[in-house]
């Protein structure tokens, strides 16, 4: 097995990265980002992707379950890191490598991994559904009419999930629902949020946003002893996030680069200029403008409505106004603009501005096609790091579309 | 003048196909991040290394059968396609219809990527396959005159004849609209770019959102080959084939095609993504249009010369 | 018959490559059983399987194109025989592509082309 | 012979997905199966030197059947086949009716004597085929194309979930109203 020995460490150059991040963890998701970009590792898109999963910040009990779930969709060879700070990140990225090249432990872990549900009964799919037969009773019912809901199949079938249900959709038919969470643990997803949303087909139906976890901290970005960069590198990296998920990578990497360097030493001369080239250079961009206009329009008075201040109240408009708010704010913050607020906003009526963010997100993403609706909530990108923000957030109610 | 290459050189032109999907994958790698061709020059194979060793995956309830063919298909496809191609005066298959053989190749793909998505009985996935749907229902009628414009300017579907019509005036001079859809086509089949919104971030990774291990090294392999496939394709319809000064005629098909391939390649850093429910709209109503004029003014051209 | 030898030899390479590369995977990989995950969701299980009725929002705009993509039919032929009929043929086939355009052109009114 | 191989393999998988599609639980496998069934004989007639006839078949039959994918699995109930179903209707009539139409076709086949070709092939087939278009079938394919039209239009008129009142407002005048936003602005 010297094959698959050299393999491995040839391919342990260039590892995978899975990021997930917990409410609290920015410093180190930073961190890792930054190593990660030296090192020339790509990021992974989800777990089948991914050989190292870092976890960034501590998780709560039940992100810790989420986290579990994450690290059993991960195809061996794979190795798993916990950062808390920012200063740990080089020694364990060393450790995550170091994980990857064991092969005989690799063996081990793949070997005894056992399938998921694996007490369930599965063979019990094949009982003798003669209801499902379409032939009789003859005609008194079509297709699409014949429920399932007698059946009692939930358990019959393996991996122990159901069957989906229907549900009246916005045309007047009854088709089959999705139920969907999105989050906690998604590509360039704020830390914590989860959005349960009810799928028909790709199109949102009913979405619930609430935070998951509470975290002690409070936010690392509205933190007012940090260093002057700051709110910059806030918005250039709710920018970033954006940008990747609009599928410009390249753009994307350029603002994480700024960001970093905000951190480093704002007051560096040329920075601002880069910046100022990067809106620039978004704000010129066709095929950019031309996918994110119109999306998830939030005019200034709804946001005020809303209770919505800060960025994604002054863009005034839709995803692509509120990112390019983001790098103009980045800009006007390094030049000296003392922003009102925190980055996300201010406190209104009782709310953090978060808060006001989160309670927006199903009004804005029902009826949106889906990676619509990843769009739209990025371009908003609550702070759940926030002790104020996660306690007191409960589902709210479904927002009607219109 | 195009002969038929005998059968033993099929595994010099497959061969050539995954040389060139090295070279594209390295060339994206040396733009990704500005590492320079020389760290480059790893990443494919390191890549690979890692793709090959890494454990395969299979989720609960999936659909094996459909999820692996649909995977092994675009390489497959991406192979056919170059079947027609003529290398300067060789081609494996002298067909007298290459350009609709093209045409049925790229419509497998439909097929391949949709069952993709769906074998994986996961939900990013299947949004991921009905995606691919939509993009192909937009692109696949431009895709179509975009082929038929030298088809009509040589008056023969046969790409030895398109290819030998264009001594003197390439296509790309006559029809530059037919030539940039057919490009936009191209990176719209392969998946790449602008056009990756079936495996986006978006939808977290979408139809390769559950695939590892060797099963997602065929998928991004097959997505280069196509790209490869792609750009060895305009080279006959629209670049004049293996014509060129000094070089012999294989070779300037060679250069040709790597030359479009980059281009097709550096695509990916320049452009956002163009999400399929933006595009169905452009491509219906600005693109075909835009495509039937170019064609009225081919045909023009063909009863001038008449 | 005897033309299609040479893609016939290419489309046997070709599972001779994807044969070696799963091969390659058996002999070099680290476990040779997949493994079984539930499928991802951003680290909660799903409750239903995704396999289910999936409502697709651009289904009017398939009826466009089935309708349109017949033409293509007469198209490729008529490629062939251009130059020879003249411009009865050019005026011809434009007309049936003007028609079809105009059809276009009221599916995109009644916004056939939209997720709705 | 190698043609012979090529010729009954493909035959054999063609009868065999076609049968397949009845055989099987899943919408999304039995559409493909029917999709392997036409390819095999849009296979079968290149190797007739049918070369366009053939591509045609495979391409528009794929085509058709990724589409038809994409209503079955919105239409149908349990479109994966994670439960076992059965995909017949009234499964005595339509035996009979297929095993007896496959006979009497078959039947017609072998028996009947096949005439002599009088006269060559020619040289082009596609040729031909265009020649045709544009020469004595003009008229069939002029005709076709307002039925064309009238297929768009009908399926719209017919299917289409909301119309241009509905996005645009009693008047036509204001700016559309679409859940999700196009390409081509409001």
């Amino acid at each position: 097995m010297a094959l698959t020995e050299r393999l491995v460490r040839f391919a342990a150059g260039r590892p995978h990265l899975l990021l997930v991040e917990c409410p609290g963890g920015t410093p180190a998701r930073l961190a890792a980002e930054r190593h990660a970009r030296a090192r020339g590792w790509p990021r992974a898109d989800g777990p089948a992707d991914a050989d190292v999963l870092a976890v960034c910040g501590a998780p709560s009990t039940e992100l810790a379950a989420a986290v579990e779930l994450t690290w059993d969709a991960v195809a061996g060879p794979r190795s798993r890191i916990s950062l808390r700070g920012g200063e740990d990140v080089p020694d364990a990225l060393e450790r995550a490598v170091a994980a990857l090249r064991d092969v005989p432990a690799q063996r081990l872990d793949a070997a005894g991994r056992t399938p998921p549900d694996a007490g369930g009964d599965t063979g019990a799919a094949e009982m003798d559904h003669g209801d499902m037969n379409m032939d009789d009773p003859p005609g008194d019912m079509d297709h699409a009419e014949m429920g399932h809901g007698d059946m009692d199949m939930d358990m019959d079938l393996p991996g122990g999930l159901a069957m989906a249900d229907r549900a009246p959709d916005r045309d007047g038919l009854r088709l089959d629902i999705l139920h969907l969470q999105l989050g906690p643990f998604l590509p360039a997803w704020p830390a914590g949020l989860v959005v349960d949303v009810t799928l028909q087909g790709d199109v949102v139906q009913e979405a619930y946003a609430y935070g998951w976890a509470a975290s002690t901290a409070s936010s690392w970005w509205d933190d007012a002893a940090g260093p002057p960069g700051r709110r910059a590198a806030a918005h250039l990296d709710s920018a970033a996030r954006l940008l990747q998920l609009a599928g410009w990578s390249a753009a994307a990497y350029t603002a994480r680069t700024l960001r970093d360097s905000v951190l480093d030493d704002a007051s560096t001369p040329g920075t601002a200029a880069q910046v100022a080239r990067l809106g620039a250079k978004v704000r010129r961009s066709r095929s950019l403008r031309w996918g994110l206009r119109d999306l998830g329009a939030l005019p200034a008075e709804r946001a005020v409505q809303l209770g919505i201040s800060g960025p994604a109240q002054r863009a005034d408009g839709d995803v692509h106004d509120r990112l390019l708010q983001w790098l103009t704010e980045a800009w006007a913050a390094l030049n000296g603009a003392a922003g009102r607020g925190g980055t996300r906003g201010e406190q209104v009526g009782g709310r953090t501005a978060s808060q006001a963010l989160i309670a927006a997100i199903p009004r804005l993403v029902i009826g949106q096609e889906l990676a619509g609706a990843r769009l739209i909530i990025a371009s908003l990108d609550p702070d759940l790091a926030d002790r104020d923000v996660a306690d007191t957030i409960a589902k709210p109610a479904v927002a009607q579309h219109g | 003048m195009v002969e038929q290459a005998p059968a033993w050189a099929a595994p010099l032109a497959l061969g050539l196909l995954l040389a060139l999907c090295v070279a594209a994958a390295t060339f994206d790698a040396a733009l990704a991040a500005g590492r320079g061709l020389a760290g480059a020059l790893r990443v494919p194979w390191q890549e690979a290394a890692r793709l090959v060793v890494q454990q395969r995956r299979t989720t609960v309830a999936n659909d094996p059968l459909l999820w692996r063919t649909g995977g092994v298909s675009l390489l497959v496809v991406a192979a056919l396609m170059v079947a027609v191609v003529p290398w300067g005066d060789w081609t494996l298959l002298d067909s007298a219809v290459g350009v609709v053989w093209f045409n049925a190749m790229d419509v497998l793909l439909w097929a391949a990527v949709w069952i993709t998505g769906w074998g994986a009985n996961s939900a990013w996935p299947l949004v991921g396959a009905h995606r691919f749907l939509a993009q192909a229902l937009s692109y696949e009628l431009l895709l179509m005159f975009a082929l038929i414009s030298p088809a009509l300017g040589a008056g023969s579907l046969r790409l030895a004849d398109v290819q030998a019509e264009q001594a003197g005036l390439w296509f790309v001079v006559t029809m530059p609209v037919a030539f940039v859809v057919f490009c936009v086509c191209v990176l719209a089949f392969s998946l790449w770019g602008p056009f990756a919104a079936p495996i986006g971030a978006d939808l977290g990774g979408g139809v390769l959102a559950e695939s590892s291990g060797v099963d997602r090294l065929l998928v991004l392999l097959g997505r280069y080959a196509l790209l490869v496939a792609g750009a060895a394709f305009a080279v006959p319809l629209f670049l004049g084939g293996g014509e060129g000064p000094l070089l012999p005629a294989v070779l300037w098909s060679v250069v040709k095609t790597v030359l479009v391939l980059g281009l097709l390649v550096a695509c990916r850093r320049r452009f956002a993504l163009l999400r399929p429910e933006r595009f169905a709209e452009l491509a219906w109503v600005v693109g075909i249009p835009l495509v039937l004029l170019q064609i009225l003014v081919v045909s023009l051209l063909v009863l001038g010369r008449s | 018959m005897e033309s299609y030898s040479g893609a016939l030899a290419l489309l046997l390479a070709v599972v001779v490559v994807v044969l070696g590369l799963y091969a390659a995977h058996l002999s070099a990989g680290l476990a040779r059983t997949p493994l079984t995950s539930l499928p991802y969701n951003g680290g909660v299980a799903p409750k239903e399987y995704a396999v289910s009725r999936f409502h697709a929002r651009w289904y009017s705009m398939t009826m466009v194109f089935l309708a349109f993509d017949i033409e293509m039919l007469f198209m490729y032929p008529w490629t062939l025989v251009v130059a020879q009929v003249g411009a009865a043929a050019v005026v011809e086939m434009f007309v049936f592509l003007v028609v079809l355009v105009l059809a276009v052109v009221y599916a995109w009114r009644e916004g056939a082309f939209r997720w709705a | 012979m190698v043609v012979d191989a090529l010729f009954w393999l493909l035959a054999l998988t063609a009868v065999a997905s076609g049968f397949a599609v009845f055989r099987v639980s899943s919408m999304a496998r039995a559409t493909f199966a029917l999709a392997v069934s036409f390819v095999a004989v849009g296979a079968v007639m290149l190797l007739l030197d049918l070369d366009y006839l053939g591509l045609i078949t495979v391409l528009m039959m794929v085509m058709e059947m990724s589409i038809m994918a994409v209503f079955m699995i919105m239409y149908m109930m349990n479109p994966g086949g994670l439960m076992p179903m059965s995909m017949y209707h009234n499964k005595a009539g339509a035996m009979t009716v297929a095993v007896g139409s496959f006979v009497v076709l078959a039947a017609g086949a072998l028996l009947v004597p096949w005439p002599e070709r009088e006269g060559v092939a020619p040289a082009d087939i596609t040729l031909q085929l265009g020649e045709g278009i544009m020469g004595s079938k003009m008229l069939v394919m002029l005709t076709i194309s307002p039925v064309l039209f009238a297929t768009i239009v009908g399926s719209l008129v017919l299917a289409a979930p909301r119309g241009r009142y509905d996005r645009f407002g009693d008047d036509l005048d204001q700016p559309a109203s679409d859940p999700v936003p196009g390409g081509l602005g409001r």
